[in-house]
């Protein structure tokens, strides 16, 4: 039962109180390119969600079965992001071949993804933090996915009626984009607090 | 054949890049090493070091000690020493959560477990202007020379400030760091205290057992 | 029981704004003003324009049919005058412009105005000596149209088509819009024709049931059909609905939801679900051509509003000029800021005053800044604030502030998702927008462009 | 992008150009925009981790330059990935040894550079299609555009934030008998955003009224 | 000494160069098996433009990263200049690959408006005070007398991307500097008053008028409009009269004596020259300086 | 031929409505809540909305003048931003916290959205995050309402302070959280203090009577409609009723709930602000649900007091989305 109460705690937290992009500052660049419509920002978003999990998973694996063994923590962050690249570039090029209706929808954004902070990022702070049982690991980088989906379809339905508003032309696209992020990065410091 | 062939065609690259790159790292790490752990334990000391000024610090003892709740944590003992070699007093690491997130101090308690010397904040993530006062002195001060014990965080205007004791009179707007602190200190000191006094047992008897041997 | 109900049948949604029918509705309908010139245009309907039958220099009957069409979807036009045709040109048009017109000198001591054949009217007709297809040719041999307003013509409204059987045909005796009276006054004063009408044009469609759909805003009609109904012969099938007094009551779609509870489908006509609706002045118009032979050369024209001197009810001939009708009716005063073809929500407003009345114009409202609204006038409007008004009296529930301002931004895609193409066009959202704006205006500039941009596709 | 030097010296000059204003990362190419927002509360930290992303983005597009002609497609984006890895190792245990304070205020920020976007793209759109000397100015100027863009947003931040710039006091503080009440919200993420979209649409002013 | 440091250094680091070289080795492994056992047949194309494209998948060009963008440029090859980090240079490259270089047939085409009436010219019955829109102001009747001219609300300048189109003085006017050809105007305008026409000259002469009423409405709605004379037609055949409206045969036209006497034959002044370098027309009842002259 | 007559789209009457008789109206509305707040703070009742208001319509005539469009103040929505603002600062707020507020608010809550309507999220909460972000002690620094006696403010122990702090009623609540003693912290005169409005918290919050005759104002006038209010305060009633049948001793009434705190002035004047909440009736009500909800969830579980404002600018985040969800259909169905 604790267990269960920590592990909702975890999802809670990651997605809401230390939501990677609000707090953290991870996965701007598709935060910012690809929140123009909802459809392409819920499979971005989707997609995230998956390498999210999938790499996560994988480097606690990794980091504390393998590296920490081996006394190699030094090339971690060379095993981390080859773990991330290849694992996305291989899942890419499965689904494009067995599941190509499944690579339409969600797929296509795979590429865009390896260079995406939120990823790493997520997998270095699951280090950092110094999680110690694989299954928060695995609830944190899910949280983290579902928390980068809320935030980017949230901007993508902002952007979306944004489309309609008289926007100072200097301040049209990414300018408008990240000022609305920073109002929403208020909204959301009222979720501070709220886990200890 | 045909196939380690075509791979090795294909990957000859990688696979050398990857060895030298491995050797770099590796490199580099060996060199750097060492200034990379005396980093972190000078930090540690420069921060006591305010506490208990020209004094040195040695590692003492890991211990582990059990806070509420049966969690168990790996805590390690630093005995700082002055320059004539005497014991002036002790610090650890101690940490809590805080109103965002974790927060972790340096304690230092003096050489006889009787009162505290004080705390520095090595890490805190609690939001500018409000829980990040824990740093300044009007919380730190409290604490300073107060008694080993449980304190209690009483709420502005219910308790004095300026005076040391087991009252700890919070920070407006920031109830909920203070009491964090307050709360660490709750949690280790006396456990600590404990430890430290059952080692400094078995050490004078491991000396007096020595003597006798 | 004649009456379908006591209550209260209604929509959701619409408006109440101010009725202003005091202004003409105790006028009597009064002959038009005998006219020097008349031009007839040759496309007073939705359908195909008619080619002129006359040229140049021809002497025409009044009633004599000067322009036809072979197609279908369309309706003779008729001289309303004797004379002679003046010219074939180009003439202002309250919907298209300019548009070709037949103009014709009237000649000699005819009053085009002395036909008051209405009066003369016998209802001791046998219905039972016509039949359907008869009707039907009468029908568009006289030239009928819709006189409610859309002008679509009214044989093929009311001819079977077994693709969709017709079972309920209603009367639409609302006159929702504010200031017009001429409806109201036909069903007072030509209570014989609408019935007789309304009895020829089920025959001919083979619907079961009939409605007579009135605001309760018009007691006096809603007396007067009733006990006209008792005598007719066909008075069991005819029932008569007092509906609630809004606007749009009178729009079909409004109309068959308040009285049948049945929604026509968006974007869709009422013959999908088995409904004819009429027009009162339609049906006195069917009565005449099929008993009398009439063509449809006069209408009852409303004149109107705050900047007339002398607003009344006109049985005015088709062609006479706004001008000629206005003056008739002792001319404009200062204030006065727009010529309006048909009420104040839905008519078309008009610059040059040498504009024709056609079949469908039921009045000519003349309204001041007033009336217009002073905000409106001056251009001050705000940008949307989102009140939702509009949303709130859409009879169609839609989404006006949306539409229009994805048409605003050209993101038509986006105007469809919301159903541009389900809007009436009924003026409710610009009515109430307290930020002025004209939701209506870009609503329909977005149908526009996504006809333009149909038409474009098969490239 | 290459096109415009004639001679060789202008083409260099161009290249540097380019990476300060006309192609500015971050301004211009909106890329790299998870340390700009992150690291930027400060101006230390900032000029830091630009240090950082001139190194990397030296050796990584000296390396892929290097080898641009025995990439393999399927292993184009590990090689680059791994290059920048391996030199984003070596800063950050720089960092911990010799500058250890940044290298704690950085965090993880320092190894985010792998991914950050301004790298790979300056690998995969300049390095791996020029020769070297092009490549080093190219990473020179992008370095030195990104840094300088870094050291400007942490400076305004930094002076609301705290009435300091580089910890130098600007704006007499009302708590030392000034005027000024330092804005907290600047130092938080709302204070990166906010600037940072004023900022770019400033810049969008700028560089319309001077074409 | 050196030997000595280099041992030790070694002794450290020979565990990880060789944990990365099999990492490397692994990964280098599966994705080539992967790569070869898992491919699948695309255009070639699409690759083709995939490598040119900076493979930043940014995207900037608001497609899910290059691949999707390749693939669309493909169907769609208006797209081209979507690609903002890949520029010119990139845009140039697909457009080889596509093959699509601008076709050299005929010369081309430019944007001409055929009508001259400026606010002043022109005849109106009644303040229009809908929206600023042509479309919207065309479905009304008589917002001017004229029903062909141009409303000069600019639904065409806000069509056109390139800034070559401005409403001056009520008319729609095209800067023939700035122009691309790209059509976008004459597919808006509401009364279909912009025609592309094949420009053999750097100006085209025109009969800027687009009024099919007869010459008398004409007149009483227009100052400049053309009344249908057919005195330019009888100078020379590319001129003809239809609807009471003249037409110039744009194919047919060269600059010839007969021409330029149409032009200044013309009683109301509206066959004029639109280019780059056009003069300014003349100004309604006014002979031309030429014809002054003589 | 008739002179200076015009052409235009139909409808051709319209309702004698205007954007500036709505604001206007929301301005009526908010006169009780601040007569008492000139009841209960005195001058500082004056100050503060005088000094949102002319700084919220100098930001807003300034970044008109930046745009070089024409001015915009006549709508007087930037004064109901101004006051909004200003009831919901607390009342010894220095005038310079406020002005940079008031800017704040404007400037980067709703002009470089575009102006009037096009703003996401709710201008005078977005000011108020910024100041309670970036001058958290001031912000949350109250005083106590000049109708009590210094003799009798046992709630007040520094009382000498200029600048009193006073525990507002929702600290008393976390308090009573932490202390678990919920049930009996909570009687009768407190009760009827937070009716009247005699307790510490933000300038126009504390009357409930006030709020009520303001926002019934509204209602009547049918400048707002019913369903957001309504949903707000059901919600978050329910969500307190939970808590407090769980366990009544730590939590507070769900009446207290209601009346404490910027509850009620969300409720009517907030959280209605047309340009921010949904369009369609189903939609206000999820945002009406929304905030109360987020309120109670940060009130309760949360690290603040209060938690209005944020649950209020979180819910319009996601209003487009809500929009989207709630499209409404055509009366006569999809058309195929
Ligand atoms: C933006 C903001 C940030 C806050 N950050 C902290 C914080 O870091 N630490 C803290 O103890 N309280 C913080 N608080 C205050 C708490 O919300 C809470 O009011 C306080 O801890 C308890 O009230 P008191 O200290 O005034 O009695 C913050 C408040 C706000 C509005
Ligand atoms: C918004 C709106 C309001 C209408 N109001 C009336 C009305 O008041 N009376 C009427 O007869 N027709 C009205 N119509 C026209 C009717 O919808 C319908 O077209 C007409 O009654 C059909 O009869 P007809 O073909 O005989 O004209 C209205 C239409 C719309 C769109
Ligand atoms: C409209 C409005 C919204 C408010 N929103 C918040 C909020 O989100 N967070 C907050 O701490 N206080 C907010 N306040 C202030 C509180 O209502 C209250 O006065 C204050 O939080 C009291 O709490 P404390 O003194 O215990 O900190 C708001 C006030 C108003 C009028
Ligand atoms: C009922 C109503 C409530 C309003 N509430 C607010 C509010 O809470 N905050 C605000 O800044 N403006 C408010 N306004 C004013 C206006 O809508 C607001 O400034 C717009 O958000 C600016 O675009 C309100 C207006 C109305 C009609
Ligand atoms: S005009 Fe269209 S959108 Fe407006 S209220 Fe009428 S039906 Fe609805
Ligand atoms: S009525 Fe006007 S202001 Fe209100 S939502 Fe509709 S368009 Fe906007
Ligand atoms: S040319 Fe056509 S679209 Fe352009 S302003 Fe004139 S009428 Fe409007
Ligand atoms: S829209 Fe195209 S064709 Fe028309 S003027 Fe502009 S560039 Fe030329
Ligand atoms: S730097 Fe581009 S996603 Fe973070």
């Amino acid at each position: 039962m604790d267990m269960v109460t920590a592990l909702v705690l975890a999802f809670i937290s990651i997605v809401l109180i230390n939501n990677l992009v609000f707090t953290k500052f991870l996965g701007i660049c598709p935060y910012l390119g690809v929140s123009g419509r909802i459809d392409m920002a819920f499979g971005m978003g989707m997609a995230v969600t998956f390498v999210v999990t999938l790499s996560g998973t994988m480097t606690y694996m990794i980091d504390n079965w393998i590296l920490k063994e081996l006394g190699l923590e030094v090339t971690r962050y060379v095993c981390f992001i080859l773990v991330i690249a290849g694992a996305v570039q291989l899942v890419e090029m499965y689904l494009r071949k067995f599941f190509p209706s499944l690579y339409e929808s969600f797929g296509i954004f795979l590429p865009l993804i390896t260079t995406n902070c939120a990823i790493l990022g997520l997998c270095l702070f699951i280090n950092l933090w110094e999680i110690d049982r694989l299954l928060e690991a695995v609830v944190l980088s899910f949280g983290a996915g579902i928390g980068f989906t809320m935030a980017i379809c949230i901007m993508a339905g902002i952007r979306e009626n944004l489309k309609l508003a008289d926007v100072p032309e200097c301040l049209k696209g990414a300018p408008i984009t990240l000022i609305t992020a920073g109002l929403l990065t208020l909204a959301f410091m009222g979720f501070a607090g709220m886990i200890r | 054949m045909y196939k380690i062939k075509h791979f090795f065609q294909q990957s000859w690259l990688l696979i050398v890049t990857s060895f030298a790159f491995g050797l770099l790292i590796a490199v580099a790490n060996a060199r750097w090493s060492d200034e990379i752990e005396w980093n972190k334990t000078e930090k540690l000391n420069r921060l006591s070091g305010a506490l208990l000024p020209e004094a040195r610090l040695e590692l003492y003892a890991e211990v582990e000690i059990e806070l509420d709740k049966g969690k168990k944590r790996e805590v390690k003992l630093r005995e700082a020493v002055s320059r004539a070699g005497d014991r002036v007093g002790w610090t650890f690491e101690a940490a809590g959560s805080g109103f965002q997130d974790k927060i972790e101090l340096v304690i230092a308690l003096d050489k006889d477990l009787k009162t505290i010397v004080g705390y520095k904040v090595l890490s805190c993530n609690e939001t500018p202007g409000f829980g990040d006062q824990i740093k300044d002195p009007y919380l730190r001060e409290q604490f300073e020379d107060a008694p080993i014990g449980k304190f209690k965080p009483v709420k502005r205007g219910e308790g004095d400030p300026e005076k040391i004791d087991s009252e700890i009179v919070t920070i407006t707007g920031a109830t909920v760091s203070s009491e964090a602190v307050v709360n660490i200190f709750n949690a280790y000191v006396e456990k600590v205290k404990g430890k430290i006094e059952e080692l400094v047992q078995k050490q004078k008897e491991q000396i007096s057992d020595d003597k006798e041997g | 029981m004649r009456f379908v109900t006591k209550g209260r049948f209604s929509f959701r949604g619409g408006v109440h704004p101010p009725e202003k029918k005091e202004l003409t509705r105790d006028s009597e309908i009064q002959p038009g003003p005998a006219v020097k010139q008349v031009a007839i245009m040759l496309s007073q309907h939705i359908g195909a324009v008619c080619e002129s039958l006359v040229n140049k220099g021809d002497s025409v009957k009044a009633g004599q049919k000067i322009g036809d069409s072979d197609a279908f979807v369309s309706a003779p036009v008729h001289s309303s005058v004797n004379g002679k045709v003046k010219q074939i040109a180009l003439q202002s048009h309250a919907v298209l412009g300019r548009s070709m017109a037949v103009i014709i000198d009237a000649e000699g001591d005819d009053n085009p105005a002395s036909q008051p054949s209405h009066t003369e009217f016998t209802d001791s007709f046998d219905i039972d000596s016509y039949s359907s297809a008869q009707i039907c040719t009468a029908v568009r041999d006289a030239g009928i149209v819709g006189m409610g307003g859309a002008g679509f013509p009214t044989r093929v409204k009311i001819e079977p088509n077994p693709r969709m059987p017709k079972e309920t045909l209603i009367i639409d005796a609302c006159e929702c819009e504010p200031y017009i009276t001429c409806d109201y006054r036909i069903m007072l004063e030509w209570t014989k024709q609408i019935i007789a009408g309304t009895r020829l044009a089920r025959k001919a469609s083979g619907c079961s049931q009939v409605f007579i759909g009135i605001e309760d805003n018009k007691p006096n009609a809603i007396e007067m059909i009733s006990r006209t109904l008792e005598d007719c012969g066909d008075g069991d099938r005819i029932k008569l609905a007092p509906v609630k007094t809004k606007y749009p009551q009178g729009g079909e779609r409004q109309l068959i939801k308040a009285i049948l509870r049945k929604n026509v489908p968006a974007g869709g006509i009422p013959p999908m679900i088995g409904v004819v609706v009429l027009n009162v002045a339609t049906a006195a118009a069917i009565a005449e051509a099929v008993v009398s032979g009439t063509p449809l050369t006069h209408r009852v024209v409303t004149v109107t509003g705050e900047a007339i001197s002398k607003p009344g009810n006109y049985y005015a001939a088709i062609g006479t000029t706004v001008e000629d009708l206005i003056e008739f009716c002792g001319g404009v005063t200062e204030s006065c800021a727009k010529v309006v073809l048909g009420g104040p929500m839905m008519g078309i407003a008009i610059a040059d005053l040498k504009t024709p009345i056609t079949k469908t114009c039921g009045a000519i409202t003349v309204l001041t800044k007033r009336q217009i609204g002073r905000a409106k006038y001056e251009g001050r409007q705000t940008p949307c604030i989102r009140c939702g008004r509009c949303l709130e009296i859409c009879p169609e529930n839609l989404n006006p502030t949306k539409i229009a301002h994805a048409v605003k931004h050209n993101l038509l895609d986006v105007a469809l998702a919301y159903y541009i193409n389900a809007c009436m066009e009924c003026g409710c959202c610009s009515y109430v927008c307290p930020a002025n704006i004209e939701v209506t205006g870009y609503i329909k500039t977005g149908k526009i462009f996504l006809a333009r941009q149909k038409k474009k596709m098969p490239e | 992008m290459t096109k415009k030097g004639e001679t060789k010296a202008g083409l260099y000059k161009e290249t540097l150009l380019a990476g300060l204003w006309r192609e500015n990362p971050v301004f211009r190419l909106l890329l790299g925009m998870c340390p700009t927002l992150a690291v930027t509360a400060a101006v230390k930290p900032a000029f830091t981790m630009g240090c950082c992303v001139i190194f990397v983005l030296f050796c990584s597009n000296i390396v892929v330059s290097l080898m641009r002609n025995l990439l393999k497609p399927h292993l184009r984006i590990l090689m680059f990935t791994l290059t920048i890895a391996t030199f984003v190792t070596i800063a950050d245990l720089y960092l911990k040894a010799f500058v250890p304070d940044m290298s704690e205020t950085l965090g993880p920020y320092v190894p985010l550079i792998i991914v950050n976007c301004i790298i790979i793209c300056r690998a995969e759109a300049c390095a791996s299609k020029n020769g070297l000397a092009v490549s080093i100015i190219d990473a020179v100027g992008m370095g030195i555009g990104f840094t300088l863009t870094l050291c400007l947003l942490a400076g305004v931040r930094e002076l609301l934030a705290t009435g300091a710039v580089c910890e130098i006091a600007i704006l007499p503080l009302l708590k030392e008998d000034g005027w000024f009440v330092p804005w907290a919200a600047m130092s938080m993420p709302v204070g990166a955003f906010i600037t940072l979209g004023l900022m770019l649409g400033l810049v969008n002013l700028l560089s319309k009224s001077k074409s | 000494m050196i030997l000595a440091s280099v041992l030790e250094l070694w002794s450290s680091a020979w565990r990880a160069g060789l944990t990365m070289l099999g990492l490397g080795s692994g990964f280098a492994l599966v994705l080539l098996v992967a790569s070869e056992k898992l491919k699948v047949e695309v255009d070639p194309k699409i690759e083709q433009i995939h490598e040119v494209l900076p493979n930043l998948d940014c995207g900037a060009c608001g497609f899910a990263g290059c691949g999707q963008y390749a693939k669309a440029v493909l169907q769609k090859p208006e797209l081209i200049g979507k690609c903002v980090p890949g520029g010119p240079d990139t845009s140039e490259q697909i457009a080889n690959i596509l093959n699509l270089q601008v076709s050299d047939s005929g010369p081309q085409k430019r944007p001409i408006v055929h009508c001259r009436a400026h606010t002043s010219d022109r005849t109106y019955y009644a303040a229009y005070e809908g929206l600023p829109s042509c479309t919207a102001a065309n479905a009304l009747s008589n917002v001017q007398a004229c029903k062909f001219g141009c409303l000069g609300f600019g639904d065409c300048t806000r069509a056109c991307r390139f800034d070559a189109l401005h409403v001056v003085d009520g008319l729609a006017t095209v800067d023939y500097e700035k122009c691309t050809g790209c059509t976008a105007c004459a597919t808006t305008c509401p009364r279909h008053l912009i025609e592309m026409v094949p420009f053999a000259h750097e100006n085209m002469l025109t009969v800027a008028c687009n009024s099919r009423e007869n010459g008398k409405s004409t007149r009483s709605m227009c100052k400049v409009g053309c009344i249908g004379c057919g005195l330019c037609a009888k100078q020379t055949d590319i001129f003809a009269v239809e609807d009471n409206l003249a037409r110039l045969d744009f194919t047919k036209f060269e600059p010839t004596e007969q021409t330029e006497t149409a032009m200044n034959k013309c009683p109301t002044g509206v066959i004029l020259f639109r280019g780059a370098t056009a003069p300014a027309p003349r100004q309604p009842g006014k002979k031309s300086t030429a014809a002054a002259e003589k | 031929m008739l002179k200076d007559i015009a052409v235009s789209n139909s409808p051709h009457i319209s309702k004698p409505l205007s954007t500036r008789a709505v604001m206007v109206d929301v301005v009526i509305g908010l006169v009780p809540a601040m007569a008492a707040a000139g009841y209960y703070f005195r001058v500082r009742a004056l100050i503060l909305p005088a000094a949102c208001v002319i700084s919220s319509l100098a930001a807003e005539w300034l970044c008109n003048l930046i745009r070089k469009k024409p001015g915009s103040l006549g709508d007087f929505s930037a004064v109901v931003t101004g006051i909004i603002l200003a009831l919901s600062l607390p009342p010894a707020l220095p005038v310079w916290t406020a002005v940079i507020g008031s800017a704040f608010s404007i400037a980067i809550g709703k002009m470089v959205f575009g102006g009037l309507g096009a703003n996401i999220f709710n201008p005078a909460m977005v000011g108020r995050t910024f100041l309670t972000a970036s001058f958290g002690m001031l912000m949350t620094t109250w005083m106590v309402p000049a109708t009590i006696p210094a003799a009798l403010s046992e709630i007040c122990p520094e009382n000498n302070v200029e600048a009193r702090t006073q525990a507002t009623p929702l600290a008393w609540s976390k308090q009573a959280i932490k202390d678990e003693n919920g049930a009996l912290i909570y009687n009768e005169q407190q009760f009827r203090a937070t009716l009247t409005g005699e307790v510490g918290g933000c300038l126009g919050e504390t009357s409930v009577i006030a709020l009520l005759i303001g926002g019934l104002y509204l209602l009547l006038r049918r400048t707002i409609n019913f369903h957001i209010p309504l949903a707000v305060l059901l919600s978050a009633f329910v969500f307190a009723a939970v808590f407090y049948l769980v366990d009544s001793d730590a939590y507070m009434q769900p009446f207290f709930h209601l009346s404490s705190g910027g509850m009620l002035l969300c409720a009517f004047f907030i959280a209605t602000d047309p340009v921010t909440a949904p369009l369609t009736r189903r939609g206000m009500w999820l945002f009406g649900i929304g905030v109360g909800a987020i309120t109670m969830l940060i009130r309760i579980v949360g690290g603040y007091p209060e938690g209005v404002m944020y649950s209020v600018l979180l819910m319009n985040a996601v209003t487009p989305l809500i929009d989207r969800l709630c499209r409404r259909i055509p009366a006569g169905g999809k058309p195929s």
